[in-house]
């Protein structure tokens, strides 16, 4: 059997996890402390992006093992799938003021492109992943990149190489002051949003028969097929959920800075990959939080002037964490089975 | 030994069984690459039994559950479950069927608790079901109760026996397969399980037992057969194979 | 399955195939053969039909020499990924490293002058030294975080070479990096033949090297460990040390390719070395074949050709058939997509699977744990 | 993307002449679109067969990403080719073109364009090439064609690094450091930042200045040179980010200068970079009132052209200012933006001109030298030699120019424009507001 892999969440709230509350509460304080409250504001949205992306790839690696290259780019096609919703049948150009109408507008549009961006991943997984689940482990690291080519390019026919406008249906001056910044409403929405996916997941993960069934097959295929689980079912499904994510995540974008372009995916996905791998890959909760870490460094990188090596300092820390933490900030220990 | 010491085939004790069997192979051969592993291998498990099948290392006992549960698919022969030709469904659905193992090295999920672990076993069911038959294992076995929301991984070797057959039996099952219950468990736990097994049975579960401990599996079994590097070399009712010269020689210890 | 298994069934295979057996009985002798004919037969081919349709038979020449450099460096990646089985994803940064020590030791903006043969050994040397400051902390790690640790390398390089503008004038490059110069010979830009000669001798020797290593000790090393870490070090195999070799080896052939690709160049700048060039030759090494070195090399030759040659001609290509109106360049990356998703679909182990690795693949997919580990350990309780 | 864009001008101009807005707009030559400058140099008569001809190669990034460069900027060489084959040729010569692309997966690479290069230089019909696009393209590619001694126009590049010795050039041009054949119809960055920092500081009275590059070549070139002539005058420069093109949140940089109250963002690099997302991040945060300045990397024409500045920045692009390294002032450019537009069916992009201008080079020299060549080898040297005969001046497309002894253009006319969100029909333009000749300070 493969070795040991699981998509592993705290499950409830208890003693042993305080430390980690703890850490995490503590780690928060020290960065506000750092930035203030502005970048702070600035750090959690884009760090809601990469979490939402990184989940994804947490997702999928820890149930087949496979880095999903081409998750960037799905990321991506959900930014324009969530464009062209706006400004294609809806027909919007600018804000909406109506906050009822905003959030019929809002439910409609995560659910709606969710749904699609669930269904390409799908899609996806069937034709370039599934063929090759006996394989040896690399080619379908090499479909991967293909399906990123090949998405890419398919955007790029459709949208053309620029950037395309989104219109931001969030009035942008809709803002509030505390601790003497100026923070967006916008900006909690897209934190407030990313936290409840996150929530979302874990409990459907943690609590339901199909969460059950994800981690068991994510733990032993084979054992989890002997316990009826339908293990293409379930792998599909699981692309469904990592990939509506990437959606979600898409959305967010579009909302936040406006416009969506088909080569986006590349480096968000990179710094959600790294995010994930931080965090320990396989991990749910580590991939959020790697989330987080990477857009506090971005932050930080801009705060002090170091902008120019914000790459350098996102994956100098991967390495200082996995030098001294292999398996990612929460990823399981190894030996762990007997 | 020799094939000549072949006593009574299956279909003897068949008599007192009536009609059709639960689970039939007919001939099965299976590959693993170019290895043959089972090299044609007909047994048949009548409703209510417990059969054993014994064997040395690599004698294809694990095969032959493989062969059933559907994680392998013959090449050659079939495997007929209540009647219908299974050999080519896959292993979840053979599972809705109702197959159930606890398989070899029990493969727990170690991260998910005790609880988690049986509502996988009984994955193909619905919530109340699942929630009835939670408290016929732990009736079963007890122990399990207390360990509810551990963490399958940190169960003792004897615990975790436990939790691969009450998760087993979570399917509710026709016929349970299992696959080296005893394994690196000690003498006195051994005996529980066979207890376990017993009134399992009593309770009108069928049982195909693979056991390396061919002296136990044949206390409890109705039937046995003994298979050697892939094919059956003998069967027989079990008393009548622990008086069996060549049985007592290789498997029982006896001189 | 244990290093010296699978020998032995390599031996069983030799006496099987007698040509095979004479080859691989000097398998030196043939791979200088080998070699030899394609270093020949290539030109020849692009002076004919279609090959000559596209370019002339110099600029083939010139696309054969830069097409050496990426089996050179496939050649390299497929010690560390194919042989030891590390997954590296940065390796261009590798590739970057040898290509500015080479412009730091002969270009005007640094005033040295050094022979370009010497700085050829230099560039290997810097690159393997960085491979093992990168691989001596981080190679403990399980396969894919090792992964993600040398992406995140090969994009710190870079990025080095770029903010660091004093030192290698940053995003502008170093220009002017002098071409090399054999016993008063000047190679120059006009004459693509001892660049291609040159590369066909250092192929040549890669090669060597490489087939030397893999029967040695070390290879078997590498292979045990990829097979399975833990029995190996049980064995009395050091992991890290035969994982360092294979990383600082794989490093030290892509600096080697580096300060070629420089010469040749005579340009270095940042944007040379991303992320897509260690996707390039990664992908050449699985779709070639992972662990084999003529299917490794096959493989990287041809997406090389594909991608700057073929691919480039998908206009006039069309054009033949009337086909006009659409700009097909603009889709060659999705062409190029589907042929890397369907070459995957067709052939998963790549073109030229080794036979090892064939036999161990479709053993693998079936093969249980059972016979070998579960009824193993059925025998050894009481 | 280290380049710049210049024929924005194209666009530029005719929507200012159109909207009147601008009183300095000479009124349009009424020429017809078919007769643009080259065309007309052709002489009549020399009608010919199509049976002898010549080839220009172009070399440029045609896939991926940089699609949106190229692909405009071919355009502007099929354009001018175009029209001069339905003119009856050169001096007897069909003209035929030979397109590269120089990108590898998606993006330009020098090693691509080394080999393109190669093949022109192989073929010899090929009196000369257009592009490349990328000057890191550039720095592999001159030394080529030098050694071989095939004229190279480059519509785009701009790094200094390419033609003048004092910033390295000789390196490049080696083989033969006297024999130009590299000419390029675009003035080097260190005059644009020049006029950039002086046009922030005299005209539009800024003190204080952030500035962010997008740490490639022509981005952080123009942006250094910027911050040094914007120091010289006496203001102060509050920092000086880098912020590779790879970013898309722009709002952590801007929020941290905040507090420096800069009065004015000056940016190095082109839209595609994050130029726009730049102009309108800033608004996000409550900067949008800033003044916002760059060079012709983000004068790329009116809202409504896709992947434009003023498209990509929205209503934020108001409130800022670009320069163009060209004179405003062009004859014929409604005359060139109606033939682009019927022959493709969109707006010319921001190096149409340019390539059309560089074309228009290469033809005016083979028509000069064409009757005294005998052999293409010939052919090929004399063209190369008119063209960069600094006493031969070309009637193009950006005006009358000539090229002085490294190959630049004698022209160092710098424009400058301001956004104007009510221009263009309410979707934004830029607007010209002077222009002021920087030939002495070039050296």
């Amino acid at each position: 059997m493969q070795t040991q892999r699981s998509i592993r969440l705290p499950a409830r709230l208890d003693g042993s996890q305080l430390p980690f509350v703890a850490a995490i509460a503590g780690s928060l304080v020290v960065a506000y402390a750092l930035v203030g409250p502005q970048q702070f504001s600035n750090f959690l949205t884009i760090g809601a992006v990469y979490a939402l992306i990184a989940l994804g790839y947490t997702m999928v690696y820890g149930i087949i093992e496979l880095i999903n290259f081409a998750h960037g780019d799905v990321f991506m096609v959900g930014s324009f799938v969530a464009l062209w919703i706006l400004s294609g049948p809806l027909g919007l150009h600018g804000s909406i003021d109506n906050p009822a109408l905003l959030a019929v507008v809002l439910v409609g549009l995560f659910l709606v492109t969710m749904l699609i961006l669930g269904a390409l991943g799908i899609f996806i997984e069937r034709f370039a992943y599934r063929p090759l689940r006996n394989a040896p482990r690399l080619a379908p690291l090499i479909t991967a990149i293909g399906v990123s080519f090949i998405l890419q390019n398919i955007m790029q026919a459709f949208f053309g190489p620029s950037p395309v406008n989104s219109p931001q249906i969030f009035t942008l001056n809709a803002r509030f002051d505390v601790a003497g910044a100026s923070i967006g409403y916008l900006n909690v929405f897209i934190v407030a949003v990313a936290v409840a996916l996150m929530i979302a997941l874990q409990l459907f993960v943690g609590r339901t028969r199909l969460g059950r069934a994800m981690r068991s097959t994510a733990q032993d295929r084979e054992a989890a097929e002997l316990m009826g689980v339908d293990i293409n079912l379930t792998i599909a499904f699981t692309f469904f959920i990592g990939s509506a994510l990437a959606g979600a995540a898409g959305i967010v974008w579009v909302l936040y800075f406006g416009y969506a372009v088909f080569n986006q995916g590349f480096y968000a996905g990179l710094f959600a990959f790294t995010a994930a791998v931080l965090g320990g890959i396989g991990n749910t909760t580590g991939a959020a939080l790697g989330g987080f870490v990477i857009g506090f460094l971005q932050v930080a990188a801009a705060q002090y002037g170091y902008s120019r090596w914000s790459e350098v300092a996102i994956f100098g820390v991967l390495v200082l964490v996995l030098v001294f933490r292999p398996t990612g900030l929460l990823g399981q220990q190894l030996g762990e089975r007997a | 030994m020799s094939e000549t010491s072949v006593q009574a085939p299956p279909a003897a004790g068949a008599a007192a069984r009536n009609g059709q069997p639960l689970l039939e192979l007919q001939d099965v051969h299976t590959y693993y690459g170019h290895i043959h592993a089972l090299q044609g291998i007909s047994l048949e498990v009548h409703r209510d039994e417990i059969v054993t099948l014994i064997g040395a290392n690599g004698a294809g006992k694990t095969t032959t559950l493989k062969a059933i549960n559907g994680l392998l698919h013959p090449r050659h022969g079939k495997v007929l479950f209540d009647g219908r030709d299974v050999s080519h469904v896959p292993a979840h659905e053979l599972v809705r069927a109702g197959i159930g193992q606890a398989p070899e090295g029990r493969r727990i999920f170690s991260r998910l608790t005790v609880l988690e672990n049986l509502q996988m076993g009984g994955y193909t069911r619905s919530p109340r079901e699942v929630a009835q038959d939670v408290e016929r294992v732990f009736a079963l076995f007890p122990r399990l109760r207390e360990r509810a929301r551990q963490n399958g991984g940190t169960l003792s070797g004897g615990e975790q026996q436990m939790l691969a057959i009450g998760r087993a039996l979570m399917c509710r099952p026709q016929v349970l397969l299992l696959d080296e219950p005893s394994l690196g468990l000690s003498p006195i736990l051994v005996q529980q399980i066979f207890a376990i097994i017993r009134e399992i049975n009593a309770q009108g579960t069928t049982i195909l037992l693979v056991e390396q401990n061919a002296l136990q599996a044949l206390n409890v079994a109705h039937r046995g057969y003994v298979l050697q590097t892939g094919r059956v070399v003998l069967a027989g009712e079990a008393a009548a194979l622990r008086q069996d010269e060549m049985v007592r020689k290789a498997y029982l210890g006896e001189i | 399955m244990s290093a010296t298994a699978s020998r032995a069934s390599g031996a069983r295979e030799r006496r099987s195939n007698p040509l095979r057996a004479l080859l691989e009985a000097h398998r030196s002798l043939a791979a200088i053969l080998g070699m030899a004919v394609v270093t020949a037969a290539l030109p020849l081919l692009a002076a004919m039909p279609p090959l000559n349709g596209f370019n002339s038979q110099g600029v083939w020449v010139d696309s054969f020499a830069n097409a050496g450099v990426f089996v050179l460096l496939a050649l390299g990646l497929n010690i560390v990924v194919g042989l030891a089985g590390l997954l590296d994803l940065g390796y261009a940064a590798f590739f970057a490293i040898g290509a500015y020590t080479y412009a730091f030791g002969a270009s005007p903006f640094s005033g040295n002058d050094f022979p370009f043969w010497i700085m050829l050994l230099i560039g290997a040397i810097v690159a393997a030294t960085f491979g093992l400051l990168l691989g001596a902390p981080t190679l403990r790690l399980r396969g894919d975080y090792l992964a993600i640790v040398t992406l995140g390398f090969g994009e710190i390089v870079p990025t080095v070479f770029l903010n660091a503008d004093k030192y290698t004038k940053g995003t502008n490059g170093i220009s002017g990096v002098y071409q090399p110069s054999l016993a008063g010979y000047n190679f120059t830009f006009t004459d693509p033949w001892p660049y291609y000669l040159t590369m066909a001798v250092i192929l040549t020797l890669a090669i060597l090297a490489i087939y030397r290593l893999q029967d040695s000790r070390v290879g078997r090393a590498w292979m045990a460990i990829r097979e399975d870490e833990l029995a190996a070090a049980s064995n009395g195999v050091n992991p890290v040390s035969t994982k360092l070799l294979a990383f600082a080896l794989g490093a030290s052939t892509a600096g080697l390719a580096g300060a070629f690709y420089s010469a040749k160049l005579t340009f270095v700048s940042p944007d040379q070395f991303g992320f897509t060039v260690s996707f390039t030759v990664l992908a050449m090494v699985v779709l070639g074949g992972m662990g084999n070195i003529w299917g490794v090399g096959v493989g990287a030759f041809l997406l090389f050709i594909i991608q700057s040659v073929l691919l480039k001609q998908l206009n006039p290509f069309f054009a033949s058939f009337g086909l006009t109106g659409i700009d097909f360049l603009q889709y060659q990356y999705l062409l190029y997509g589907l042929a890397l998703v369907a070459m995957m679909l067709l052939r998963p182990e790549g073109l030229f699977p080794s036979v090892r690795r064939r036999r161990e693949l479709h053993a693998a997919e079936e093969l249980p744990e059972e016979p070998v580990a579960a009824e193993a350990a059925e025998g050894s309780t009481p | 993307m280290q380049s710049r864009r210049i024929g924005a001008i194209a666009v530029a101009a005719v929507v200012v002449a159109g909207a009147c807005s601008s009183a300095a707009t000479p009124a349009p030559s009424a020429a017809p679109a078919g007769s643009a400058a080259p065309a007309s140099a052709a002489p009549a008569g020399s009608a010919a067969t199509g049976s002898k001809y010549v080839t220009i190669g172009v070399d440029l990034p045609l896939s991926g990403g940089e699609f949106a460069n190229g692909d405009p900027t071919k355009k502007g060489i099929q354009l001018a080719v175009d029209q001069a084959n339905a003119n009856g040729g050169i001096a007897g010569y069909t003209i035929k073109l030979s397109v590269k692309d120089d990108a590898v997966n998606g993006v330009h690479n020098p090693q691509q364009g080394a080999t393109n290069v190669q093949t022109l230089v192989a073929d010899p019909t090929v009196i000369g090439i257009v592009g490349p696009f990328n000057s890191n393209v550039g720095a592999a590619e001159i030394p080529i064609t030098n050694q071989a001694g095939l004229l190279q126009c480059s519509p785009a590049n701009t790094n200094p690094g390419l033609t003048k010795p004092q910033y390295g050039a000789l390196d490049i041009r080696k083989a033969f450091p006297n024999r130009i054949n590299y000419i390029r119809v675009a003035t080097t960055d260190d005059i644009q930042g020049l006029a950039g920092a002086q046009f922030a500081y005299n005209d539009l009275g800024k003190r204080r200045a952030y500035i962010v590059d997008d740490t490639e070549t022509y981005g952080k070139g123009l942006a250094d040179v910027f911050e040094a002539q914007f120091k010289k005058l006496g203001g102060t420069v509050v920092k000086h980010d880098g912020a590779p093109s790879s970013t898309t949140d722009y709002t952590p940089l801007l929020t941290a200068v905040q507090s420096k109250n800069p009065d004015v963002v000056y940016f190095g690099g082109v839209t595609a970079t994050g130029g726009g997302l730049l102009r309108k991040q800033m608004a996000q945060v409550g900067m949008g009132s800033l003044a916002f300045g760059g060079g012709d990397g983000i004068v790329d024409g009116p809202g409504g052209v896709e992947g434009s500045f003023i498209t990509v920045a929205g209503a934020a692009a108001a409130n800022s200012f670009g320069t163009i390294a060209a004179t405003h002032d062009i004859p014929n450019a409604q005359a060139f933006s109606q033939a682009y537009q019927k022959a493709y069916g969109a707006a010319p992009g921001a190096y149409s001109a340019s390539a059309y201008a560089c074309t228009q080079v290469i033809l005016q020299a083979l028509q000069a030298v064409a009757a005294t060549a005998t052999s293409p080898t010939a052919l090929r040297e004399a063209v190369r030699a008119y063209a960069t005969d600094p006493t031969h001046k070309f009637n193009t497309q950006l005006g009358t120019i000539s090229f002085d002894q490294n190959g630049d253009t004698s022209q160092h006319i710098i424009s400058f424009y301001k956004t104007d969100m009510t221009a263009a029909g309410g979707k934004g333009d830029w607007v010209f507001v002077r222009q002021q000749d920087f030939g002495q300070s070039s050296q």
